[in-house]
């Protein structure tokens, strides 16, 4: 019972975090460029505001597309309830591990595809299509940035991982788990649409590729759909900071210890956050048919992880 | 013994059928009595498998009477074969009810009687292929399957390039069963053909012969599976045959070709050196993408389906060499995980399969069209049809809560399992492999989106789209099965487990437990998998949400109107996303898999070029594996052909010299022999 | 009756054939005769006077039958210049000594100097079937072949079984015929 | 009651030769009376079987007739086969009436060359059946050409040719055998007897033997369509009217492989078997390799069906060459074959009736237009393609497996590639057949009349052969090798 409860406040603790995560990397964006820059909290009443809305709904759509926003929070939100935010014992891990949730993460394109498809408009289509390409040329990076983290740790479940890490440090510091982390990050960049890949804030019809997708929806649709991107983006940050840099978590469920996870993991996303406005002020997206090199780069980055695991095993 | 009976109703079922099919007169009784016996034998094979499943029994028959100079025919239902037999007989049952309101178009056709007896014929020889326990029932049965298959390739006239795929198929069949039965004649060494003499005859092979035995049988049930490079048939005739036998074909079918290479190299061979399974292993990867690879370039819908039959055989083959491996290094564990993660694959792929071959018959019978541009919007015309394809695709693309992912999650973690617990030699080549699995399950997600979005979602692209019409309600139940199905292993792929590691057991792979209550752990790699929990999660999120948005919404305006389309007034199909649109990103990042092929002709006004008429794209594959394969073969073939056609010039003298000239070599060569 | 089998070679004219043929058959009747004589074999007699009839008097009359109904110029065009078919006649009738060498061995009758002889003549027979192209040449070519045949069953054993020879009598007068229907079809199916 | 036997056997076909020659007016009559009573000869032939399948003693009558098991089930092919042809031979059709004079000459001809078919296999004397072997020659030369053009009379001018020099060969190895024996000295008068042969064989020369031997291979050889003089074959086969054909290709082969079976069973006493084995092996092969290769490029389809018996006849050969299991497979396959092939030339004359042109391309759509004669010429040429359920499957595995067993591997791999060639080609063109769009003007639809009753029945012996052989054949056959290899 206690661990359940645990579950859902991290998931809990995730899903309110995530438009907070999101401004806050737009105010730091927006710092870097001179900007003033709106609140941090500014994506909770942009939520509100759409959420408020009322919607219209394309004529030629069908019920796929009024279900796809409620798959979609669904999967995100039960990937979500995979992750170790707090602390590093992890009941969750009894429901699955690092594939499941990628699998999940998985599910959520899926549907967003498939609504993006529904309406029957090029760019919903052209969106679809080009999420679905990164998302599954992403596949191999995350599945060998795994393979690395299990070689060193001796498992897949994210807890587990964790755990183990934060016993023995030394782990941390190798050159396989230095490299993991690297490839993790730019899969994780593909798999949010952040630049260079994709630009969260374009609304430039053709190099669109997340925004070409949910064009036509409108309202509290929209809301659930933005709310679980940000989920998204938040849960893969915590991942790469707590699979890779588990220090300060809990160890157990004890309430001092998770407080302090609490801390820890806000710090942690504070530095990530900073890291992704930095690099989005830096660079300047790719051209679509470039994406493809970035992730082979990825990959290349993973196979290396693994391989020089093998020598550190 | 209740066995026998299951047995005897099963086989006299389909001889009901067949002779039904062919007396009666033509009209729906004959179609309805023929095809009801087949799904009655189907299903009296699938309680005959069930029950030796659970009973963990082996059952046993002989009929001396019949290929008497072969050795009569003798049959054992081992756990092994009874698994494959509940595969035959699972994706029997739908398919055959399926048939009942598919075929009726058939009715007073001469044809039709063929149809149905063949169909009969063909389940009842698959449900013997996995009973059977000597070479000659085996090839009798395989050969029959063979024929049978290939009879309903060509059955429908119809189609244009039936008879090419028929050629294709039953050319490379022959190729395969004449491959086969090489094999089997070097493991018996002249001694007798029953499967419990090749089991010793195996022992005294010479590692060589082990190793030439080995390669035939690879390569027989290897093309009956769709291995790369000898898949080549498979993707003609799938799509060739009417769907009810396709949907056999992808299921069934070719995982007896898995079947009988289990039997082979996990019960007749000794145990063989690992390269036996490092090739298995490297042949499925290569064979998963290249199949996952052309289902999500290809726009003709029952070929998209058939491409991806060959992905997943891939995947199955990935668990049995991996499993071959392991048990050549000597880590048994790994082994056992193998041999279970291949056959729940296998039986996952079966039923998704199943159920997507049965949806596109109805999605071709509905809209009289072939090919994914022609579809679109089907979901509003035949939305039973589309909730159950949907079902399918998500199976198809590997994802939870559907029963297509939890093989690939065993899959997986056979792969990092093994790379973390055997010694680094051997490791460094799983990495590959896993992000080869990896990829291909991304693009399979990609080609089950394409599968069910650009056919069932937006507008109809086509005329026969645009008044497309449901199935009717025995053809849905029919599908309804295989769907319901795939949900309930998908959310609790535990009720099977138990039954395959005691099979693996059987094989001499001792399995440790796969399975905690309802969820999958592997303790190798400290992972599990709990399935219904994470369902309950994701449907009870999604319920949430969505009664959320309700109470929320009531006063809110919800407004249906046109789609916004970048400014133009009316919004019209020509716009959309066809499928191979959909695929174009991934055609350029793979250019050198597909080697595209384009040609643009340009239609412009005579007064001005500057006014065009028409742009045409013609966009196609270079299908380099048949140009650098087989038309080798083919054209040597044709070349001696013609040259034997010039040395019969029909010149009497050279006819005449010949006499001579043989006598006099022949006394020549009369003088070497001693 | 090789050095017959070799004039046929040589000559181009075909009632030169058809005499060479006439006059083999004469010579192996008498062949049979003497041998029947010597081998104290009645039967051979019988046989012998057969040979004359059949062979020395119908078939002849049957060939020239053929000749009379044949257009064309009485000259034969083989395939090959004289000399060549000379020579390789020259090899095959060596060939058949060395073939008949183990024949020769085993053989205790008096007659079997005669053998090589006979598979000599069958040898150059062959030749001359498949070296001809006119229909009537070739058929000539076979009637000496199974004059080779009955050569070598006289001198190896004196003659085979009545009953046998019969037969053979029969299937040359039968086949003959025949050969002459067809090859006047030939000719009719030709000419227009 | 052997005699009687042996009567029942011959006198059929001789007696309706006879009619057809006195009884020039009304031939209709002769052709009904010619299909009523071939089914008794081949109701003798398979008493005969029947007695010696269950071990009973040869059937023995005078000097000259001797039936063992071997001769007795070639018998039954033989008066089989005929019986078919005779029941559809021309004059008994009403809807395709022939005319009169082609009706006397095919009944004369073609029940004397039953007859003298059913004289050489019911022989036991090796010169009188050669005898009989070249008046088939003769007999059935004369009927290829019953319609006369140019193709048909140059096809029988070659098979006469070619057949009459051949078998003169096999005379002069005949001969030979005789001398050999005449110089050891026994009784003269008897001496070609099979039995007192076979008996005196231990007595002949090896050297002299092997020397008969190949002399009589050479020249049984050509007229069973063994390689490398088949040359006639294709051409006659094509050219002769379809139930000749199907005499041809279906028996006559057979009982030209059945004179050099013979032969062997004596040589092999006298010069040991590993000799006349591999001259079998090689002439096997390259037969089967002739047949099989010419498949893919043949343009018309009684051709086709020519080589493909060409095909078969080499794998018979190369059965023979593999011991006892080889003997057994090959009599088998020449059963199955005889089956098959007779009733694909008898439907290949339909099909030639149905669109009036004997080539491949010439005749697409065959299944559209006549969908019973398709389906049956389809599992025809499947059945001789080695598919289940037919009984050339069962046979094709059995020499396969007597190959690798007699030591053969490579030999028998090689079969095995050229049968998959086989296979492939008979499988391309007879789809080039069925499929298509049929031509304009071409009779469409078909009814199941009696010759497309009694052509189904072959293919039922074919399924019944492949499924489960009926045991009294299994015994026959049984004997029949051990007659072969004692």
């Amino acid at each position: 019972m206690r661990a359940i409860l645990f579950i859902a406040g991290q998931t809990l603790l995730l899903a309110v975090l995530a438009p907070a995560v999101i401004g806050y990397v737009r105010f730091v964006k927006a710092r870097l460029q001179g900007r003033r820059g709106a609140g941090v909290c500014q994506p909770y009443r942009e939520l509100r505001k759409t959420f408020g809305k009322g919607m219209v709904i394309a004529e030629s759509a069908s019920w796929i597309f009024r279900a796809a926003p409620f798959a979609v929070i669904g999967a995100t939100i039960a990937a979500a309830s995979l992750v170790p935010v707090v602390s590093a014992s992890q009941p969750a891990d009894r429901a699955g591990d690092l594939f499941v949730l990628a699998a999940l993460l998985m599910l959520g394109t899926f549907f967003l595809a498939l609504g993006g498809l529904d309406p029957g408009t090029a760019f919903g289509g052209m969106g679809s299509s080009r999420e679905m390409t990164v998302a599954a040329l992403t596949e191999p990076t995350l599945a060998i940035a795994v393979l690395t983290l299990a070689l060193t740790t001796g498992s897949t479940s994210l807890g587990v991982i964790a755990g183990s890490v934060l016993g023995t440090p030394a782990y941390a510091v190798g050159p396989g788990h230095a490299l993991a982390f690297a490839a993790f990050l730019i899969a994780m960049i593909a798999e949010t649409g952040r630049l260079p890949v994709d630009n969260p804030s374009t609304h430039l019809e053709l190099t669109m590729i997340h925004e070409a997708m949910i064009l036509e929806y409108s309202g509290p649709y929209l809301a659930l759909i933005e709310w679980a991107a940000g989920i998204r983006l938040t849960l893969l940050m915590t991942l790469a900071a707590n699979l890779f840099v588990p220090w300060g978590m809990a160890t157990s469920l004890a309430a001092p210890a998770v407080a302090a996870g609490l801390v820890a993991i806000l710090v942690k996303l504070g530095v990530l956050g900073l890291f992704l406005a930095v690099l989005e002020t830096r660079v300047a997206k790719l051209r679509l048919f470039r994406v493809p090199e970035l992730l082979a780069l990825s990959f290349t980055l993973a196979l290396l992880a693994a391989a020089s695991s093998f020598f550190t095993r | 013994m209740t066995f026998s009976l299951l047995f005897d109703t099963m086989i006299a079922a389909f001889a009901v059928g067949a002779v039904a099919a062919m007396v009666l007169p033509l009209g729906a009784l004959m179609r309805r009595l023929a095809l009801t016996a087949a799904a009655i034998g189907s299903a009296a094979a699938l309680a005959l498998g069930v029950n030796v499943l659970r009973a963990g029994a082996i059952w046993t028959g002989r009929w001396d009477n019949l290929l008497q100079p072969l050795g009569g025919v003798s049959l054992r239902l081992d756990s092994l074969g009874a698994f494959f037999l509940v595969i035959v007989g699972f994706t029997g049952v739908p398919a055959s009810l399926y048939a009942i309101g598919y075929l009726r178009h058939l009715d007073g056709h001469l044809r039709s009687r063929t149809t149905h007896a063949v169909f009969n014929m063909f389940l009842a020889s698959m449900c013997l292929v996995p009973c059977a326990d000597n070479v000659a029932t085996f090839l009798f049965a395989w050969e029959m399957m063979a024929l049978s298959s290939y009879l309903l390739v060509v059955s429908d006239p119809e189609q244009h390039d039936a008879s090419s795929a028929g050629i294709w198929y039953a050319a490379m069949t022959h190729a395969g069963f004449l491959a086969l039965l090489a094999a089997f004649v070097i493991l018996a060494q002249g001694g007798s053909w029953e499967f419990s003499a090749l089991h010793r005859a195996g022992a005294t092979l010479t590692p060589a012969a082990r190793g030439a035995v080995f390669l035939l049988m690879a390569a027989a049930f290897g093309s009956k599976a769709g291995l790369v490079p000898l898949h080549v048939w498979l993707p003609r005739a799938h799509p060739a045959a009417p769907s009810h036998a396709s949907a056999l074909m992808s299921a069934a079918m070719v995982n007896l070709g898995v079947y009988g290479l289990a039997r082979v190299v996990f019960d007749l061979l000794p145990p063989g050196p690992p390269w036996w399974g490092g090739l298995l292993l490297a042949v499925g990867v290569i064979t998963a993408l290249t199949g996952v690879l052309y289902s999500v370039a290809e726009t003709h819908l029952k070929r998209v389906l058939a491409y991806s039959t060959v992905e997943n055989l891939g995947l199955v083959f990935i668990g049995l060499g991996f499993a071959l491996l392991m048990r050549g290094y000597g880590y048994g564990p790994l082994a056992s995980m193998g041999l279970v993660a291949a056959l729940l694959h296998a039986l996952n792929h079966a039923v998704f399969k199943n159920l997507l071959f049965l949806a596109a018959g109805s999605v071709v019978h509905g809209t009289h069209g072939a090919s994914m541009e022609a579809f679109g919007g089907l979901i509003k015309r035949m939305p039973m049809t589309a909730v159950l394809s949907l079902v399918g695709a998500l199976a198809l693309a590997g994802l939870p809560p559907i029963n297509g992912f939890p093989s690939e999650w065993l899959t997986f973690q056979l792969l990092v399992a093994g790379a973390q617990h055997t010694a680094p030699a051997l490791a460094i080549v799983l990495p590959l492999a896993l992000a080869g699995v990896a990829l291909v399950a991304g693009l399979a997600a990609v080609s089950g989106v394409r599968l069910f979005g650009i056919t069932f979602l937006a507008l109809p692209r086509s005329p026969g789209a645009r008044d497309a019409h449901e199935s009717a309600g025995i053809m849905i139940a029919a599908m309804a099965i295989p769907a319901v199905t795939c949900v309930v292993l998908g959310v609790a792929p535990t009720l099977v487990i138990p039954q395959l590691s005691r099979i693996a057991s059987d094989l001499g792979q001792p399995a440790g437990p796969l399975s905690e209550g309802l969820a999958l752990s592997v303790p190798l790699v400290g992972s599990r998998l709990w399935p219904a929990v994470i369902t309950l999660l994701m449907v009870g999120t999604g319920l949430a949400a969505a009664v959320a948005v309700r109470l929320a919404g009531r006063a809110r305006s919800v407004r249906i109107d046109a789609a916004w389309n970048c400014g133009r007034i009316i919004q019209s199909p020509r716009s959309e996303y066809t499928a191979a649109a959909f695929a174009e990103p991934l055609k350029r990042v793979f250019t050198g898999f597909y080697r595209p092929r384009q040609e643009v002709t340009v239609d412009v006004h005579p007064a001005s070029r500057y006014f065009v008429r028409a742009i045409r794209l013609r966009a196609d594959l270079t299908p380099w594996m048949e140009q650098m394969l087989y038309e080798p073969l083919l054209r040597a073939t044709q070349a001696a052909s013609n040259r034997m056609r010039q040395i019969h010039s029909g010149s009497i003298h050279f006819y005449l010299a010949l006499l001579p000239a043989a006598l006099l070599a022949l006394l020549l060569i009369a003088r070497w022999i001693p | 009756m090789l050095l017959l089998a070799l004039v046929v070679l040589w000559r181009r004219h075909v009632t030169a054939y058809i005499t060479a043929f006439r006059t083999q058959s004469i010579v192996l009747a008498f062949v049979g005769a003497t041998v029947a004589w010597y081998g104290r074999v009645p039967e051979l007699f019988l046989v012998a006077v057969m040979v004359l009839v059949l062979k020395g008097w119908i078939v002849p009359r049957v060939l020239s039958g053929i000749e009379t109904r044949r257009q064309g110029a009485r000259e034969l065009h083989p395939l090959l210049n004289t000399e060549t078919s000379l020579l390789i006649s020259g090899a095959l009738a060596v060939a058949a000594y060395e073939v008949s060498r183990p024949l020769a061995e085993v053989m205790s009758l008096a007659t079997r100097g005669g053998l090589p002889v006979a598979l000599a003549l069958i040898f150059v027979s062959l030749f001359i079937v498949v070296s001809r192209r006119e229909a009537i040449a070739q058929i000539v070519g076979f009637l000496m072949l199974e004059n080779g045949i009955a050569l070598l069953a006289l001198l190896g054993a004196y003659g085979v079984p009545l009953v046998v020879e019969l037969g053979v009598f029969m299937d040359v007068l039968l086949g003959v015929l025949v050969m002459q229907a067809v090859v006047y079809h030939i000719y009719d199916t030709t000419a227009d | 009651m052997d005699l009687i036997l042996v009567l029942g056997l011959l006198a059929p076909p001789f007696v309706a030769a006879l009619l057809a020659l006195v009884m020039r007016r009304e031939p209709a009559r002769v052709a009904w009376f010619n299909a009523a009573t071939m089914p008794v000869s081949l109701a003798a032939a398979a008493a005969i079987a029947v007695r010696l399948a269950r071990g009973g003693e040869p059937v023995v009558v005078g000097e000259m007739w001797r039936l063992d098991a071997l001769s007795a089930w070639l018998a039954v092919l033989v008066s089989g086969v005929a019986t078919l042809a005779a029941a559809l031979g021309p004059g008994l059709d009403r809807e395709h009436p022939a005319p009169s004079g082609e009706i006397r000459q095919f009944r004369l001809y073609a029940s004397l060359f039953a007859f003298t078919m059913l004289v050489a296999v019911a022989t036991g004397n090796l010169g009188v059946m050669w005898v009989a072997i070249e008046a088939t020659t003769v007999t059935s030369a004369l009927l290829i050409p019953l319609r006369r053009t140019k193709a048909s009379v140059d096809a029988s001018w070659k098979y006469l040719l070619i057949g009459s020099v051949g078998i003169a060969l096999a005379f002069t190895g005949t001969v030979l055998a005789y001398v050999d024996f005449a110089t050891t000295g026994a009784d003269i008068n008897v001496a070609l007897h099979w039995t007192t042969l076979r008996d005196a064989a231990t007595a002949l020369h090896p050297r002299v033997a092997r020397l008969a031997f190949v002399f009589l291979l050479v020249g049984f050889g050509t007229k069973a369509g063994l390689a490398p003089t088949h040359t006639w074959l294709p051409d006659a086969h094509s050219e002769a009217p379809s139930p000749l054909s199907a005499m041809m290709s279906g028996v006559l082969l057979s009982v030209a492989l059945y004179a050099i079976v013979r032969w062997k069973a004596i040589v092999d006493v006298a010069a040991g078997s590993a000799f006349t084995d591999s001259l079998l092996l090689i002439v096997g092969i390259a037969t089967v390799a002739v047949g099989s290769l010419s498949l893919l490029s043949q343009t018309h389809f009684k051709r086709l069906l020519a080589f493909s018996s060409i095909e078969h006849m080499g794998l018979a050969c190369f059965g023979l060459a593999l011991g006892p299991l080889g003997v057994f497979a090959a009599l088998l396959h020449l059963t199955g074959h005889a089956l098959a092939k007779s009733a694909a030339f008898l439907l290949s004359g339909r099909v030639l009736e149905r669109y009036g042109s004997g080539t491949i391309s010439g005749a697409p759509g065959l299944l559209a237009t006549a969908p019973h004669t398709a389906v049956l010429f389809a599992s025809g040429i499947f059945a001789l393609g080695g598919l289940p359920p037919f009984g050339l499957f069962l046979s094709e595995i059995l020499i396969v497996k007597a190959g690798w067993a007699a030591g053969h591997p490579v030999l028998t791999s090689v079969v095995l590639l050229l049968l998959l060639i086989a296979f492939g080609s008979l499988l391309v063109q007879v789809h080039r057949m069925l499929f298509g769009e049929a031509l304009p003007g071409i009779v469409r639809g078909e009814r199941a009349s009696v010759p497309v009753i009694l052509l189904s029945i072959p293919m039922v012996l074919l399924v019944w052969l492949g499924v489960s052989i009926p045991p009294p054949l299994q015994n026959l056959l049984s004997h029949a090798v051990l007659v072969v290899r004692p």
